[in-house]
């Protein structure tokens, strides 16, 4: 299977890059452009017949390593 | 003798820059905004500083090298002025498209800062010409995205054509054939991490990097 | 998060930080109940950390004028005059508790508040240093801790383009549950350009720039409030987030500012943000001031009042400007693209009003809020005491060569390289010592001068555990030795006071012992105070830190091509020790990593000597007679021999003395001492012979090995591995 | 409208960051997990009325900015 996470900050935190992104694009000429949010994507395979079970288990590497709980969410998607 | 540093939102070696050339070889130096539309007048040399060019965001150099100022330093580029991109400056360069390939995050995901060793690749190139018969220079490395990559077919000719400046002897960050420093085809345009600006008098522990302003200069 | 039921006014006191004594204070104050902004205002003008308010009766003692002191404390930084009209700003920060819950963003966001403190005042920023205390390697947190901090303080500093030069690193269990991150930065400025914070009068715009204000940093406990019950259903997060890019830019446009004449008053919006800036600047002018909150520049919808006035958002700055100067501001602003409004102007009330929404949701008086604010005399108990250990009460190791590699190769003596590769450590190219270089503090050179600083950073929390008093001297006489160990003439310094909960008598106790004995010391050395920072509460369920007062310093070298180090120790060179060892043993390193114990007396500090072996060390450096000095601290006279023998790449062979145990001779951590190289070396002798300072020949540099008297003989190599070995095998 | 963009290093070029990730996973017990990829994701919202202008309008963002075309590919989703 292969599982799909996305790491973004949570809502409220100054996201850093999203703003310099965002500065840039209008510099560009996309003036409309707006709210840019920055992440980060990890996909990877595991061997799990079981979506559920995998799931859950994703979530807890998120937990334990992939996302910073402090101040970052995460979705998860196994497929 | 006429030469440009060109100043970015967050570049850091601006000043560093201008000080070296000045002591390494007495030229004029002017500062350029990044947000100017052309290079000053008769310029000799232009260099890219290191530093964190809009905070290293979304990729290091990535908007630097969109930056109004860059329509001009590659119109001069392709007239033959000398180009110099140190550190984040060679990041600048490849965005850019001036250079071939790509830095990528150093092999041990850390930044990294020391003391390093080169060998002098090709010492025929317009900004390697005085160290001819030297084969070893020293200078100083402080990045986090230093690892040049490029496919092996780039890396092929690179090598080949004589366009790789600079090796590390002891390669800090995981380039691609311990490449420190290329210059582009025509032999005008050099990128490299190490620091020459900061290795231009004996008592910042090396005077090596004088050299290459001098050689830059001198062949202009 | 469903409704709550509505809260007491001294309920959300409580729930502010506020005693229920402060908060009736208050209402006598005013004569009226604050209402809910109002209440926030005071909860942190009245904190801990903005009015020192358990630690300024004995801050008090410190020694804070002198010949060079320009500015002492009391602004965003200490002031001193390095000559030739140039002055040097610089100060100390913790940043522990953040760091602690988060420690990348924790740290980077102390080493950017540190740096504003410093260019507030019309310094650019020339060096950064960072004391750091983790807990035991073995505890499960402490690697994501060191790794995080590192990479927060190389990624904010690296970036801003200022060099991090030297610092300390610490590991003890005592601060498994509160590490301590204090970061110090050094700038230069013009002696005549220095700018302050008082707003000098009345009818001034007050001009807000950088970054916008989000809720980063607001008190989770506030969020529970039944006021922003309806704002979220979200956990905000209190986790202030650094943007070192628009540290760099708001560092460049604020120096241009000054440059540009416009600049009346300024202030970083530091702790408590907008409120501790605004009553500040104020309340020193002795004016009034008022904001239209509705202008500040914001990056979150619908933020109240009360959110913006604690916002602890990153990067921003507040200046008062001259008559007729904003448009030179906007155009600075708009070339560095930094957001900035006019919010509010300088009035002749005394009073902080604050309007938002076309109404005014808070006035105050300001004297109340700064100069009038609770003072406690913390009930305290002395100390108690170790008894003196004497070298008999101390085992010898049954193999010297294994003890030593052990010593060399423990966590707080072992290579921080791991670490202090992560720094930038050369941009601005004015870097002549460093951490990777072997010299006993961190070198700048004074852009375009012969002229050099010298800084570094000293504390051995085991020492003022054991002896609050003796180890509050003893972090100012080793900064100071560190100072001249390179050359450096010391002018004063800057300290971090960490320490646990004042409330507790024992902890009040080590505040006030560590503050006279450091006071002492700096009265003795003429080495003044003049900024500085308290970190109190360091404590998890009941448990406080060792007492830390991490002392910064900063030194002047007239003429850098004089000045010494200890890379460049050459074979045939004699070494010789100046100052008296006697062996004390207690509270060493050698007690704790070889035998496990942490008991005894510290090493006393006789300050008279320091000062006679101080001073002849320094005229020896600049008149050129010694270049290669080393000063003995941590782990004694064998740890010395071993930093000249791999800094410089050669052997070292000790003659131990006669009349003292050799372990004692060896690890003994007594005070005041220094080993000098020389070829020849009765020049030294003579010359400390009469300052009356204790001189003997304890060796040589000579052959490939670290090596005394035929009981260790321990090849270079491997003694590099023992020290380079533990970080990077720990990190990983 | 918002955008999502998925930038990831193209297939030769390794990927320093997932070798870490995966590493890292290992250690945790995690020892199935194979082939981590890390890559970045650009969220923002852009006026336009119309998704197939809205989608060749971000590809040309990413061509001359959000990706380095050398080293990168990217997925656009304009939702
Ligand atoms: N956190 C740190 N940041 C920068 N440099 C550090 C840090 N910790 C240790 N160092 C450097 O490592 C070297 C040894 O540190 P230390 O043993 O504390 O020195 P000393 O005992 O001579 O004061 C010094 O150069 C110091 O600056
Ligand atoms: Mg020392």
């Amino acid at each position: 299977m292969r599982a799909k996470v996305q790491v973004f900050l949570k809502p409220g935190v100054l996201d850093v890059q999203g703003k310099a992104v965002e500065h840039a694009l209008h510099g560009l000429g996309w003036g409309d452009v707006a709210d840019v949010r920055v992440g980060r994507t990890i996909e990877f395979d595991l061997k799990s017949a079981d979506a559920t079970a995998a799931e859950a288990e994703v979530k807890a590497m998120c937990e334990k390593l992939l996302a910073n709980t402090v101040i970052e969410g995460y979705r998860v998607e196994v497929a | 003798m006429k030469a440009a540093v060109v100043v970015f939102p967050g570049s850091n070696c601006d000043r560093d820059c201008k000080v070296a050339i000045e002591r390494s070889t007495g030229a004029h130096v002017d500062m350029v905004w990044h947000g100017d539309s052309a290079l000053p007048q008769g310029v000799d040399l232009v260099v890219l500083p290191g530093g964190f060019s809009y905070g290293d965001y979304l990729r290091c150099g990535a908007m630097a090298a969109l930056s109004p100022v860059m329509s001009d330093v590659k119109a001069a580029a392709e007239r033959g002025v000398a180009v110099v991109g140190i550190c984040n400056g060679f990041q600048i360069l490849c965005e850019a498209g001036l250079l071939p390939g790509a830095l990528l995050r150093n092999e041990r995901l850390k930044y990294v800062c020391k003391s390093v060793d080169l060998a002098v690749a090709n010492a025929q190139t317009r900004f390697t010409a005085g160290y001819a018969g030297r084969r070893e220079v020293r200078m100083t490395v402080g990045n986090g995205e230093g690892n040049f990559f490029a496919d092996d077919a780039t890396l092929d000719r690179l090598e080949g054509e004589g366009q790789v400046a600079f090796r590390y002897l002891d390669n800090p960050n995981g380039s691609a054939r311990d490449i420190a420093g290329v210059v582009n085809a025509r032999g005008n345009v050099l990128g490299l991490m190490p620091h020459p600006d900061r290795a231009f008098e004996a008592e910042l522990g090396s005077a090596d990097g004088a050299l290459l302003f001098q050689s830059a200069l001198a062949s202009a | 998060m469903s409704a709550q039921p509505a809260k007491t006014l001294a309920e959300t006191a409580a729930e502010y930080g506020l005693k229920p004594e402060e908060f009736d204070l208050i209402i006598q104050r005013l004569n009226r109940e604050p209402n809910a902004v109002e209440l926030g205002v005071f909860s942190v003008m009245w904190s801990e950390h903005c009015s020192y308010k358990s630690s300024r009766k004995h801050l008090g003692k410190f020694p804070t004028s002198g010949p060079r002191v320009i500015q002492g404390p009391g602004e965003n930084a200490g002031v001193v005059d390095i000559g030739d009209g140039q002055a040097c700003i610089f100060k100390m920060e913790s940043h522990n508790h953040p760091s602690y819950i988060e420690p990348y963003q924790g740290a980077a966001t102390g080493v950017g508040g540190i740096m504003r403190d410093v260019f507030t005042m019309g310094a650019r920023p020339v060096a950064l240093l960072n004391a750091l205390r983790f807990g035991d390697p073995s505890h499960p947190k402490t690697k994501r801790l060191v790794a995080g901090v590192v990479a927060g303080i190389g990624g904010y500093g690296n970036c801003v383009g200022v060099p991090t030069v030297a610092g300390e690193t610490n590991f003890h269990r005592g601060y498994d549950g509160n590490i301590l991150v204090n970061a110090m930065c050094v700038g230069l400025a013009d002696a005549d350009k220095i700018f302050y914070s008082a707003a000098p009068s009345a009818g001034l715009p007050v001009v807000y720039f950088g970054s916008k204000t989000g809720r980063d940093g607001i008190h989770g406990a506030t969020m529970a409030s039944a006021e922003f019950d309806d704002a979220s259903d979200e956990k905000r997060p209190t986790v202030q987030v650094g943007d070192p890019f628009a540290e760099k830019l708001l560092i460049e446009a604020t120096l241009e500012l000054m440059a540009s004449g416009a600049v009346a008053a300024i202030q970083d919006m530091g702790a408590a943000g907008l409120t501790s800036s605004s009553v500040e600047m104020a309340g020193k002018g002795g004016v009034g001031i008022e904001l239209d909150l509705d202008q500040v520049p914001q990056r979150e919808a619908g933020m109240s009042a009360y959110e913006m006035m604690l916002s602890e958002s990153q990067e921003r700055m507040l200046a008062i400007l001259k008559p007729g100067r904003e448009a030179d501001g906007q155009r600075i602003f708009q070339k560095w693209g930094l957001d900035a409004a006019t919010i509010g102007f300088t009035t002749d009330t005394g009073h902080i009003v604050l309007k938002h929404k076309g109404e005014i949701v808070c006035d105050l008086p300001l004297a109340p809020l700064s100069d009038d604010a609770p003072l406690y005399d913390r009930p305290w108990v002395a100390p108690t005491l170790q008894p003196r250990l004497s070298p008999s009460e101390v085992p010898a190791p049954a193999d010297y060569g294994q003890a030593i590699l052990t010593l060399l190769g423990s966590p707080d003596m072992a290579s921080k390289r791991w670490l202090w590769e992560q720094y930038d450590r050369h941009v601005m190219a004015d870097t002549l010592e460093d951490s990777a270089t072997g010299a006993d503090a961190g070198i700048v050179r004074v852009h375009g001068t012969r002229k050099a600083l010298a800084v570094t950073s000293d504390c051995t929390p085991r020492y003022v555990q054991n002896d609050p008093y003796e180890g509050g001297k003893q972090a100012v006489a080793e900064a100071w030795r560190n100072l001249t160990a390179v050359g450096a003439d010391p002018i004063a310094i800057t300290d971090n006071l960490n320490f646990g909960n004042p409330e507790r008598p024992e902890i009040m106790g080590q505040i006030v012992r560590a503050i006279e004995g450091m006071a002492e010391a700096c009265r003795a050395l003429d080495f003044p105070v003049v900024s500085g920072n308290v970190s109190l509460y360091n404590e998890t369920n009941g448990a406080a830190i060792p007492p830390t007062p991490t002392v910064g310093a900063v030194g002047l070298i007239a003429d850098y091509a004089r000045r010494a180090d200890f890379a460049s120790l050459k074979a045939g060179d004699a070494l010789v020790l100046l100052g008296e060892t006697r062996g004390e043993l207690g509270a060493s390193l050698y007690l704790r990593e070889l035998l496990g114990r942490e008991d005894g007396a510290p090493p006393p500090v006789d300050l008279a000597g320091e000062r006679r072996a101080g001073d002849l060390v320094r005229s020896l450096i600049v008149s050129g007679q010694v270049t290669v000095v080393h000063d003995l601290s941590d782990g004694g006279l064998i740890s010395a021999a071993a930093d000249l023998a791999l800094a410089s790449d050669v052997g070292v062979s000790l003659l131990l003395p006669d009349g003292l145990p050799a372990h004692a001779a060896l690890f003994g951590e007594d005070q005041g001492r220094y080993v000098l190289a020389a070829a020849q070396p009765d020049a030294i002798l003579r010359a400390a012979a009469a300052a009356g300072v204790p001189a003997t020949v304890i060796g040589e540099a000579s052959g490939a090995s670290l090596r005394a008297n035929g009981m260790f003989d321990i090849p270079l190599p491997e003694l590099r591995r023992a020290w380079e070995h533990w970080m990077p095998a720990y990190m990983g």
